[in-house]
């Protein structure tokens, strides 16, 4: 078991709207790596993120954390990882204080510094300020603080470079760099060049049978019983 | 048959041929009416299915049982 | 994990504070529809007296449905329910901390409100306790099958209507027991038999709402 | 099981069964229309609306079947994700609704001439105009999803819900009823029925059952179809990008 | 100008069909409002013929209140309403040509799902003919106003519950027309004087809803 | 009258949220020319492009429409033009053919053909897709095939190169360069460059004495411009 990698997809499948997206994805990711999903548009990259956080169920394959099946202990699981989405999952009506204490609190961390995980984004001074009034960049920044409002050893980052200029893509750099040093795991769909050091390439591509007529007879034809 | 044959006598149902002819009438009308409906749909979802897998390229062995 | 959840509620009555009024609205909506009745149906005491229980409750249940549309679709939208679905705490949970609150926010108010209304429809005397007592034991329930409904239809088109076709039909045992207890009230029976079946109907609506709840959410995770 | 999820078996079952199934329907119906109409003597005390029973009876006894058989269905579809499960109590609603319709429509023509109203609040009444609604949301809910599979899970949740629920609105519309309105002229049982009455009802009923599994099975093969060809023009959408991306 | 303004109807009517049930949904919701009436005030029959006027038109209501909600939001929401405005026609008019498509899908197949209400609520016979009329008068007024209402609160949080509060006081006149003429006609009085205000009514909503509702709508494309 | 420039904007100013966004914007277009506006993340380009079609009132300055005020004939100049927005303004019940009827029916001009004009951007063979199952780009591409289903001689686009692939952007470039030959007018908003002729570039910039958020520009601004 010592030797099993710490997260580990195996042979993933995933299935939207009747339509297979893609198969057989593996990956594996040890302390400090940090893994970068790559692929054109509607690949198929959010998806693998969201599979990942639990969110879509995978159509076949299995996901391992420190070596068992995510599903035995998902709670443990989902204590140890942080999703940042594509949406910010801010409250426009409260500030960003408010909205990173929250989001502490909820995961039980009620000592972290808020008005601190903003100034590693170098928006400090926007603390007390209403989401709704900020830009676009300034709300991911917020969404991106929440990294550091609670101890999770797996980060889950979709396109987090959207709107953040390039400054903010530096300190993100720094906040990743300084999680992977520490042990933490990074897993991050962008199109862009991730800034930080270097890690592996997961590139997402359609089914490689690119036949997809032949999967979806295969699948009316049920000549896979577990496609049901 | 329990009427002396009088066709009116049949229809009128004893006075309440209205209400005897409406429920059969409107019974029929909305049982047959759904049948007839559901056939269309599958012989028209049947014809779409062939139609699609003709533009498919590739196209692979046996067709689903289109009827 | 107990934190957790009180702290989910407290968040959603922060949120419900911020955003714009919160119980206020439900209130208003509560005693729009019950003073509709006065005027559509005529002033008359003896007519509002027969029907005023059951206005009331009918009001109630048609401002908890208005009130139901927000209760997931706010949070799908902005992607919070992404977040709550991922904290360490199963979902079935989460909705039901939810559901508590979106109860604190109207059931419990309309509950309160109730006895204004009373008098507005000249409702007897001796139904008051019976009213409210099946008032809050009956809200409850409307806020967890309503919970159902809301996460069936979150992120559906014309979701609002189609949860109102799809809840209102399972409200109707709750509007029966609670307009019946105020009326064997004010006719001087007892009506701890109805108070009996309300609570056994709140129980397994406790155990199922959450778990049908959290199963129709991940469809819209997904 | 795991026999039928299979749609291309599943075809193939149905057109097999299809045959007997609709001439069953045929035969019990048109006898029963027959016989029914023609021969069954009008009874002593409703006269020849007694005719509108065999159309009612078996109408009322296959709308609540018939949700029975989707809620059965649907657990199914939920807990093995079995996927001919869903499109059989997807098909099953409209027939469902249709029978329910029915009775209410001539249980209403039946009250009028004898309990001289077309409708009254009668427990068993009120909970079939209920039922009618479960349904319609039923369908409603899988009509506002675009994904199919997303539909399907959703609207078997609120079928489940519902056939917990159905048991509950039935009683308590019972007791409310009673409480208000003792039993008066509103009394179903009426007089015990007799044998020339009883056979045209009994052929009716299966009738109605053959017709009910006759018109699933066009529902559901239309069901198959249709998946069929949505896969299909997504596959072609899909390669069509794939095209654009490899130019 | 006056072919697009057709077209922008059939557009409509196009889109609620498409978009699942349309009408069907509204009508639903009507019949289901009034028949938790009786399960709630019981059910007597000579209750029901009092009160069964002002239910029906108090559901009626309702299920237009409900319905307004999608009225601009879905335009809005998927930049429609951006073309619509810049097509070579006032906005006023794309306004009431929505509102007339909004009509036809609540409004009049309300009206003509009421004389099924008017059996299960027991309604005097001799009261059918008013009802109807009212109600074919009425529930233009109705979506004409709610347009307003529509107007304002598009694009706006908690909009649902703000949109009732807006519009439920502006239609309490036409409630209370509606349910007299129902009432005069079953006591065998003539009911033209109900008529002719709602005719008033109406002629000025059509004169200045569309304007109004343009206004407000500018605002939210802003 | 005669040299007036065909559309001109003079000394714009928008205000949005009470924050001046842009002030003293100015341009001119004539017969068979191109705009295209640049500025960073929150500059204006999208306010401006509405405030041409009519849809956001300028808090300051006019608008030009052959040497007239455009308030003066807003009809002629609405009819005139066509805006391709941020959001596609399709309806994802309706089919692509569906969708470009309604709009040149809605603008009196029934006699284009659809599917031609889905061919001009590629997807002719997707002209009875319902727009539900389309992917981004295939959306976009049937939004800006509206171009083509109605006469107009100003064509207003914001981002329009969002979502589309490299081939895509070579059809819209054909598409606009006969336009342009045809005489008609571009404006076009984007980050990125346009296929096709050139033009001339208007960049937005926040106002030198905006001092309203002062804390906030700066901190949007960072240190680097080409960020955006
Ligand atoms: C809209 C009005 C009515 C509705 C919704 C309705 C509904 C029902 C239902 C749900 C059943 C149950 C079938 C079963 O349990 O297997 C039933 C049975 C029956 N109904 Fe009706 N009914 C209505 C009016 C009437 C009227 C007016 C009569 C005759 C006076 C009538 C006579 C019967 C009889 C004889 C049965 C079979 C008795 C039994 O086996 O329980 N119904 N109806
Ligand atoms: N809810 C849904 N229903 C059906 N299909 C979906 C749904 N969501 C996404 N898809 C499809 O799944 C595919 C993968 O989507 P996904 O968002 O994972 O792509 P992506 O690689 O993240 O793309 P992008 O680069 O645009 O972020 C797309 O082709 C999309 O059309
Ligand atoms: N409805 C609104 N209320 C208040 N402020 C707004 C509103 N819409 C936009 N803004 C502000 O107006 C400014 C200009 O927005 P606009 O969308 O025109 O920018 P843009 O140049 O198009 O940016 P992008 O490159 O992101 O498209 C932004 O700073 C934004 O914060
Ligand atoms: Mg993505
Ligand atoms: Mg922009």
């Amino acid at each position: 078991m010592a030797e099993a990698p710490l997260l580990q997809g195996r042979d993933l499948a995933a299935l939207r709207g009747e339509r297979l997206i893609f198969a057989g994805v593996g990956f594996e990711l040890d302390n400090g790596g940090l893994l970068k999903l790559t692929g054109r548009n509607g690949a198929g990259k959010s998806t693998l993120i969201r599979m990942i956080a639990g969110l879509v169920a995978p159509f076949a394959g299995s996901l391992h954390w420190k070596g068992a099946e995510v599903g035995r202990d998902r709670e443990a699981f989902l204590a140890d990882l942080i999703y940042a989405g594509h949406q910010d999952g801010l409250k426009t009506a409260l500030t960003a204080t408010e909205n990173l204490e929250l989001f502490a609190r909820l995961r039980g961390a009620s000592d972290r510094d808020a008005v601190a995980a903003l100034g590693s984004f170098g928006i400090a001074e926007l603390a007390d300020l209403p989401v709704r009034y900020m830009s676009a960049g300034q709300r991911r920044r917020v969404s991106l603080a929440r990294l550091l409002m609670s101890p999770a050893s797996l980060w889950l980052l979709d396109e987090p470079l959207t709107a953040l200029d390039t400054g903010a893509i530096a300190q993100l750099g720094v906040v990743v760099d300084a999680h992977r040093d520490a042990g933490g795991m990074v897993i991050a769909a962008t199109h862009a060049d991730l800034p930080g050091q270097p890690g592996s390439v997961l590139e997402i591509v359609p089914p490689v049978d690119a036949d997809l007529d032949t999967d979806l007879d295969d699948e009316m034809d049920g000549d896979r019983e577990d496609a049901w | 048959m329990s009427w002396g044959g009088s066709m009116s006598e049949f229809l009128s149902m004893g006075g309440y041929g209205f209400f005897v002819w409406t429920s059969w009438g409107v019974g029929a009308v909305l049982m047959i009416g759904l049948l007839i409906q559901s056939i269309a749909a599958a012989r028209s979802a049947a014809r779409e299915v062939q139609a699609i897998e003709q533009l498919s390229p590739r196209r692979r062995r046996r067709k689903a049982d289109a009827e | 994990m107990s934190r957790t959840f009180l702290m989910l509620i407290r968040r959603d009555l922060l949120l419900a504070r911020r955003q714009g009024g919160g119980s206020l609205l439900s209130i208003t909506f509560f005693v729009l529809v019950v003073s509709l009745f006065p005027l559509g149906v005529g002033p008359a005491p003896e007519t509002l007296e027969r029907i005023a229980a059951g206005t009331i409750w009918v009001a109630a249940l048609l401002s908890v449905l208005l009130s139901l549309d927000r209760m997931f679709q706010a949070d799908l939208e902005d992607g919070s329910l992404d977040q709550l679905a991922l904290l360490p705490l199963p979902l079935s949970l989460v909705v039901l901390a939810k559901t508590i609150a979106h109860w604190l926010t109207t059931g419990l108010p309309l509950t309160l409100a109730a006895p204004l209304l009373g008098l507005l429809m000249q409702l007897s005397p001796d139904a008051y306790g019976a009213l409210i007592a099946a008032m809050l034991l009956g809200t409850p329930i409307l806020s967890l099958i309503g919970a159902i409904g809301a996460a069936l239809t979150v992120g559906v088109r014309r979701g609002g209507v189609l949860l109102t076709l799809i809840v209102t039909p399972l409200y109707i045992p709750v509007l029966i027991f609670g307009v019946s207890a105020a009326e064997a009230a004010a006719q001087g029976f007892s009506y701890s038999a109805h108070m009996l079946f309300l609570s056994a109907i709140l129980s397994g609506a406790i155990v199922i709402a959450p778990i049908a709840a959290a199963w129709a959410l991940k469809l819209a995770l997904d | 099981m795991h026999r039928f999820a299979n749609p291309t078996r599943f075809l193939r079952l149905a057109a097999a069964v299809l045959p007997f199934s609709a001439a069953v329907a045929a035969l019990c119906l048109g006898a029963g229309l027959v016989w029914g109409l023609f021969f069954a003597p009008p009874d002593y005390q409703q006269g020849d609306t007694v005719r509108i029973m065999f159309i009612h009876v078996p109408a009322a006894m296959m709308s609540m079947g018939v949700y029975a058989g989707m809620a059965i269905a649907s657990a199914i579809a939920l807990i093995w994700r079995h996927a001919v499960a869903d499109l059989i109590a997807k098909a099953s609603a409209p027939i469902g609704a249709t029978f329910c319709f029915i009775c209410l429509l001539t249980g209403s023509l039946w009250g009028k001439p004898m309990w001289g109203t077309w409708w009254v609040w009668d427990a068993r009444l009120t909970s079939m105009l209920i039922m009618l609604f479960i349904y319609l949301g039923y369908m409603a809910l899988w009509q506002a999803f675009d994904d199919q599979t997303k539909a399907a899970r959703a609207a078997a949740i609120l079928a489940l819900v519902g056939a917990i629920n159905l048991p509950i609105i039935k009683f308590s519309v019972e007791w409310w009823n009673t409480l208000h309105q003792p039993a008066s002229l509103i009394t179903m049982s009426g007089p015990k029925i007799h044998a020339s009455l009883l056979w045209p009802l009994l052929l009716m009923i299966v009738g109605f059952g053959a017709y009910y599994l006759t018109v699933l099975i066009y529902r559901v093969r239309a069901e198959i179809h249709m998946r069929r060809t949505r896969m299909l023009r997504l596959a072609q959408a899909d390669r069509h990008a794939a095209m654009q991306a490899a130019e």
